[in-house]
């Protein structure tokens, strides 16, 4: 669905990981464009967990390499930055604050200082639970917390990593929709998981990976 | 029973002696506990009461965001 | 006996049970007290050896002595909680704690504030006061255990199981301590003794020990009824009870 | 097929938790050299002075271990709790006590035993009297089981607190403190040739208790605090 | 598609449960009896989780009991432990051990002495990670390993939480088929997931679980 | 409506952090109360002569503190990093060193400014010499931070590994006895009447080198270490 060959946002260049001595992709290249839905599929332990922080930046591929507006993401850290949203299997959290102040923090150090939070919170169905202690809430509410944060943004670059874990199927079909919006207002999504996506399905572009053996490097 | 009082002047019942340091600080810091003592104990009533109120209003309010969304 | 008590291990019949007897013991511990402070302060005789500094016994002996019954009562609520799983008396546990830990914090302070004038330190590493110490930590180990659990049910079980290792613990760090503190240092200091006093040293001596209980008492049932109220918010009579106050 | 029986049980948590200890040695070394740099740091806060070291070793050894006990102790069972094997334990059909028994075992085996082979060296640094190397050892060795046990209390009352960590040195320190007092003063008793058994029964008295009671209270805590 | 009324194995007998002073269910009663899936439904934060950890014994209720042969678990619990296998949102299983190593210590914990090891882990595809740490496994692999439980046990009732999270489409697939064999063993199994069910479909029984407010108490 | 502003990252950091610790109110308490019961086994361990305890008191509390930073210190990134909002930090684009420093002056007004207050308290305790009360409270002040500072960068390097715990101690303690040894002598010296500005001149230096270099220190052991 993207148009033809518009400038891509991100791209990955050549990236090989190595893990424990086996190689989980070899000289991966591709690109993310404005209104990509990237889905990175494959079997449990095939590598999509490190591609994907490799691509945020949180680990180093073993060669190759990221890069956002022709750089290398390493050189332009900070406005790499600007520009992604990551979340990844831990949500970033803290058990001890509320759902207010949690989103309140996480917004503030992206740069979001007078964001409107209790809205933000009820679009994620936490309406209610704003200052219940985030530790005291179920595993899927907690999650939502951190995914509140897609609801009020302006990064390009989405990456998440199974935002659909303990979520339930009315909030799995809200964020794919959100999906789609964000995709069709030019940004990307790279996202893994092993449900079906049913409202982004035919928009979706996918990459597997495979089990890699090291003879065959 | 002798019950007189034991002092000359009020003064020398402030002074106690040359003790006076040590048995105000004693007599104070002893009324200065259970004076707070008290009134905090007197305030978790209040501070439970509170927060049970709040709690009524939130799930006042969890309520009617469920009925709209439903 | 236990037919008897049953119906009060309900805790609407216990708040109010609770409710109706508060009056009474507020009224007599400040009595007691004021009576005992009063008596104690200007009309006891002046000991000849410490002068006027004596009079600081009459908060003295209430509190630290006070202070280890107050341990006990709390145990044994804790004990009883913990082994007839009656929620009630954990919560009187907890209520009991920082009561505790008050009366031991006046009797550390006012034996330190009469040690300095007789022994010329604010403190010693004597039997007595280590001991009493240590009866600090305890309760503020009980205070601190319950405060961190947001589940106050959890909170009052986890807190009665320490009250009762440390009552098991008590009378050991109590020997221990006496048995370490005389093989050391010989110690010359020797708490007086309260058997030989004059009638008019010791009634007002009594009068406050009675006016501690008393107030120990009184302290404890409000706290006890805070406890119970926060932990049946949802209940119908504590709701009835909150929007009648709110109104109020 | 399925056997329960409780020698089994017992061995196969005490040689996982050894497993696991061995698996990263510095379950190991950790607590030791803990033991070690405290010990040092004394002479170096102190002052050089061989006659004050020699007053002071025994009490320093001494709370060095048990300060060295409690912080490894934190993690008897606070990774058991997060990664859900505590719950495993607990619904298992074999005896809670006993799992958590082998698990006490298992910490004091990795913590207190080399701190028992470790205190002579540390003895030579604090100029101990020689006299008192002996029982120096001995209430160390009866100490420290008792040291694992009481505390294990303490941890399994706080396991499920989000950052039970340094609460547990007000739970536990008090309970610590009779044992203190009977291994220094049976040191000091060997420094100056006097007979110390008197000591080392009260210590191995204790012992049998906490072995009797500590069980029983830890498995009712952790039933209480993980709810 | 149970006979009728077959004594049951597990019963909730008037279960209440009360959560930061909000009550999540009142008075719930069911029998789950030999043959029967029952999955827990309800949005996040129902209350599904709290009902698991009940009826293995893990919390207790506010009120109400739950019965196993007519008696409450506390009073029978190491029968009761003997007949369950629980498996909650946390794996329980230990990062620096291997995958070997955790599943012999799972199954001794519970009575199993002589499993075969390598064959069950064989069978939720982990042969060659046998004797890698489980911390260096991937997100699905890692849950992989405590689910090796459930194909080497005598259990009559499982009880499990969410245990598709994180695991790929064949390993769903062949989880539901565990399932189903197990139920028509005669053993029962209770579960919560957000993702549709494809092979129980029909066999499966529904507990909706919904939010409850205080004055409808 | 996106702002990147330096003193924004820095003061919501701080509140967080502070936030959390008010919360829970342990975190406030509990080094006070290690510190103090620490400092208490020390006569229990030593007897109660007044004259050593004198004699050890600065040593003593110092060693104390340090204990008490080190442990408080453990917690200060692990829960973060176990949480993932490590990671969200440092994958914000503000600069990472700025909301470490954040969080290490959140830690030390949360522990170690406690210190302070109590610190009198305790030398009365273990009768420390009259003279010595100011030089004291000014080496814990000036010192303390110091003890935060350097003990975060061990364990920004340690944060990765699953029990970092007592590896930290070996990691730190080493850092810290340049500390250590100015602060007790400077309390010497004030007990013996002679002049301290010296070493408190050097522990400022201390202070002010920690203070530039540690933030930048801390976020690349942060960056290496979470990898
Ligand atoms: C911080 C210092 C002190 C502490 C912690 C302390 C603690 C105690 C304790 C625990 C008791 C026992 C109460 C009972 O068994 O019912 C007690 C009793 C007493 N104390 Fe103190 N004390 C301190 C200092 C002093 C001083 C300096 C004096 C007087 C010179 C003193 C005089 C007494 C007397 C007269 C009693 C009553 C003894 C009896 O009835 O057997 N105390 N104190
Ligand atoms: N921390 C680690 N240390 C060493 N090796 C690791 C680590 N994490 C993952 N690996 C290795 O990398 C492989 C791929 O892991 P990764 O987490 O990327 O998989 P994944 O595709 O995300 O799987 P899943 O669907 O289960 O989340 C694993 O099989 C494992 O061998
Ligand atoms: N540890 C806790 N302390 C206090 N309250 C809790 C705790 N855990 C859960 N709750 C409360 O119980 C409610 C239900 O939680 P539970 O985990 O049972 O939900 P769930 O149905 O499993 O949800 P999910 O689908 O998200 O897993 C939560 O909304 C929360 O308010
Ligand atoms: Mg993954
Ligand atoms: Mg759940």
């Amino acid at each position: 669905m993207t148009e033809q060959n518009p400038k891509p946002l991100l791209q990955a260049q050549a990236l090989t990981c190595i893990r424990e001595e086996r190689i989980l992709f070899d000289e991966l290249s591709f690109d993310v464009g404005p209104g990509d839905i990237l889905q990175i599929e494959g079997p449990n332990g095939a590598g999509k967990t490190s591609l994907l922080r490799i691509l945020a930046g949180l680990s180093r591929p073993y060669s190759g390499r990221v890069c956002f507006n022709d750089r290398a993401i390493e050189d332009v850290r900070d406005e790499y930055h600007e520009a992604l949203l990551y979340l990844g299997h831990l949500p970033g959290v803290k058990s001890e604050l509320s759902a207010e102040e949690n989103l309140d923090f996480n917004l503030k150090i992206t740069g979001f200082n007078d964001a409107p939070i209790e809205q933000i919170l009820a679009k994620v169905n936490l309406a209610g639970f704003e200052d219940h202690p985030a530790g005291h809430l179920s595993a899927g509410q907690h999650r939502r917390i951190a995914l509140a944060r897609l609801w009020h943004t302006d990064a390009k670059i989405w990456i998440v990593d199974e935002p659909l874990t303990a979520i339930d199927k009315k909030g799995v079909a809200e964020l794919e929709q959100l999906f789609l919006d964000h995709a069709d207002r030019g940004g990307c999504v790279i996202l893994t998981t092993h449900q079906d996506l049913q409202l982004v399905g035919d928009r979706l572009k996918k990459l597997r990976l495979q089990y890699h053996f090291t003879e065959e490097a | 029973m002798n019950l007189t009082f034991q002092f000359a002047s009020l003064s020398e019942f402030i002074d106690m002696g040359g003790y006076a340091f040590y048995v105000w600080l004693s007599y104070g810091s002893a009324a200065i506990a259970f004076a707070a003592l008290t009134y905090n104990s007197v305030r978790k009533r209040k501070a439970v009461l509170a927060d049970i109120a709040k709690k009524q209003a939130r799930e006042s309010r969890l309520r009617q965001h469920r009925s709209q969304t439903q | 006996m236990w037919k008897w008590l049953h119906p009060y291990a309900q805790p609407e019949r216990a708040y109010h049970l609770a409710g109706s007897l508060f009056p009474w013991f507020a009224v007599l511990a400040i009595a007691l007290i004021s009576i005992g402070t009063i008596w104690g302060l200007g009309f006891a005789p002046t000991d000849y050896q410490q002068g006027h500094s004596y009079r600081i016994i009459f908060l003295h002996v209430p509190s630290a002595s006070m202070s280890m019954s107050a341990y006990m009562a709390m145990a044994i609520c804790a004990f009883i909680g913990l082994v007839w799983q009656i929620k009630l008396a954990d919560i009187a546990a907890a209520a009991i704690a920082p009561i505790g830990a008050v009366l031991t914090v006046i009797a550390l302070i006012t034996g330190a504030a009469w040690g300095k004038p007789m022994w010329g330190a604010w403190w010693v590493w004597d039997a007595r006061l280590t001991s009493e110490l240590v009866l600090l930590f305890l309760y503020l180990g009980v205070i601190a255990l319950y405060a961190s659990f947001e589940d106050k049910v959890m909170a009052a079980k986890a807190a009665g199981i320490l009250a009762v290792v440390g009552v098991i613990n008590l009378p050991i760090i109590k020997y221990s301590v006496e048995w370490w503190n005389t093989l050391h240092q010989p110690n010359a200091i020797t708490v007086g003794k309260s058997n030989s006093m004059p009638p008019e040293m010791l009634i007002p001596l009594l009068l406050n020990i009675f006016g501690f209980a008393m107030m120990i008492a009184a302290l404890s049932i409000l706290r006890f009824r805070a406890e119970v109220l926060a932990r049946n918010s949802m209940r119908p009579w504590v709701r009835a009870m909150v929007a009648e106050e709110t109104k109020a | 097929m399925r056997q329960i029986s409780y020698y089994q049980a017992f061995s196969s948590v005490l040689r996982r938790d050894l497993q696991i200890a061995f698996r990263h040695r510095g379950d190991i070394f950790n607590p030791l050299m803990f033991f070690v740099m405290v010990v040092t740091l004394f002479p170096l806060g102190i002052g050089p002075e061989p006659n004050t070291l020699t007053r002071i070793a025994p009490g320093i050894i001494w709370v060095a271990a048990l300060l060295s006990a409690m912080l490894s102790l934190e993690r008897l069972f606070k990774s058991d709790y997060n990664d859900g094997s505590l719950e495993q334990m607990m619904l298992s059909p074999q005896p809670l006590s006993l799992m958590v028994l082998a698990k006490v075992l298992a910490h004091w085996l990795v913590t207190g035993l080399p701190l028992i082979f470790i205190a002579p060296l540390l003895a030579v640094l604090l100029h101990l009297d020689e006299n008192s190397y002996g029982a120096l050892m001995a209430t160390l060795a009866i100490g420290t089981p008792i040291l694992s046990l009481i505390g294990a209390i303490g941890v399994a009352l706080t396991v499920g607190l989000p950052k039970g960590g340094v609460l547990l040195s007000l739970l536990i320190l008090p309970l610590y403190i009779p044992v203190l007092i009977f291994a220094t003063s049976a040191i000091d008793a060997a420094s100056m040739n006097m007979p110390f058994g008197g000591h080392l029964a009260i210590l191995a008295a204790l012992l049998i208790g906490s072995l009797v009671l500590a069980p029983v209270a830890i498995s009712a805590s952790l039933r209480v605090s993980t709810n």
